[in-house]
């Protein structure tokens, strides 16, 4: 199935774009996507402790994706 | 919400307009903080900023936190407009303005509303300095 | 001290004037405050207010207030501007405004900026209501 | 001695003026001149918990008071 991924702030450097679609296995989870993000991008681990949004919502690690939900990357805030 | 104000913008931000939005006849204290862009940071020159936000997602959160004011605090209305791009030393990168009877509240209300934007409304900004351009961590 | 602005005027008050006046290059932040004369007080439609003032004690106690504001919390620049004579119902009667490096001294200076000027500046508050006209006296 | 005396806010109704001048006498302290004030004008008295500030400065009750001071009748302040 097809994501969606949006990046923000420093996750944007560490992707080198906006934004792109990866290509995941059915039944994903939010978890999985964090995996696969940490395979394809340096930097992208737990030591950037980002947030996840799926649809514009913020996900925990157990939710399951489907087939063109929209995958936000949040790293920690600066607003201000 | 109708008392509820939020704006990201690319365009200046006016401390006067935000005055009249929140003004209301039954409020008599009103109180406004301008964030404005600092010629420092960590002893290097700064030379713009240039800020990027979830844009939905922010509103999202801002009615979540406006509504937590509301309740906590008893404010009548509350303001939020954020600069997005990029913001030049000594411009108004944001303005946080809330309208209550009595000062107390006022001043309580604006204070969380700024430390809740630091904490959880999905914007990032990236600091240009003589030393290269970096994306601004929180502090721990 | 080239960093305290205080006026007292029959003139109306500006946020934008007062917001320029307290800027400064190592301030990210600036608290403004306005004190708005509401439309009831005490269930008593409000028609107007009146201020008067012991100008030259004023002048020498906000002087000594700031002084107060800066050692306690390092702000830069404070300011407060109080109208005299007569105010309507939502014009400005008073605007204190701080700016500081940092938000948190900014918000703390300028609460206790209103907190002393109710307690210790002579300025006296007449109520024009419906009921009467009275001097305002201050809660216990 | 001649003493000006300034009267703000509710004390300018007791006193039916701004300012007035009293004749006290020589060596008369803050104090005498509360006194003198609670015979002069109703209300004028330990009710009102006024401050007497002289030439400006807020002043204690024992000061001692000179030709041609000015004190100033100041109420509980209600600014803001």
């Amino acid at each position: 199935m097809k994501i969606t991924i949006l990046f923000f702030g420093v996750a944007q450097d560490m992707a080198g774009v906006r934004q792109t679609t990866l290509e995941l296995q059915a039944g994903c989870t939010v978890g999985g996507l964090r995996s696969e993000l940490a395979k394809l991008f340096v930097g992208m681990d737990e030591t950037l402790a980002y947030a996840l949004a799926v649809n514009e919502k913020l996900s925990i690690d157990n939710q399951v994706l489907v087939e063109g939900d929209v995958a936000a990357v949040l790293p920690p805030v600066s607003g201000g | 919400m109708q008392n509820n104000f939020f704006r990201l913008t690319g365009e200046p931000l006016s401390e006067a307009e935000a005055r009249s939005i929140i003004q209301d006849p039954t409020c008599g204290a009103l109180v406004l903080f301008l964030g404005t862009v600092r010629n420092s940071s960590q002893g290097s020159m700064v030379h713009h900023l240039e800020f990027e936000a979830y844009e939905p997602m922010v509103f999202a959160v801002l009615d979540e936190i406006a509504n937590e004011l509301r309740s906590e605090f008893g404010v009548m209305k509350v303001l939020l407009f954020h600069r997005l791009g990029k913001v030049c030393v000594g411009e108004t990168a944001v303005i946080a303005a809330v309208s209550s009877a009595h000062r107390l509240a006022a001043f309580q209300a604006t204070e969380k509303l700024m430390n809740r934007l630091k904490q959880s409304v999905p914007i990032w900004k990236k600091e240009f300095t003589a030393n290269g351009a970096i994306w601004v961590t929180p502090n721990p």
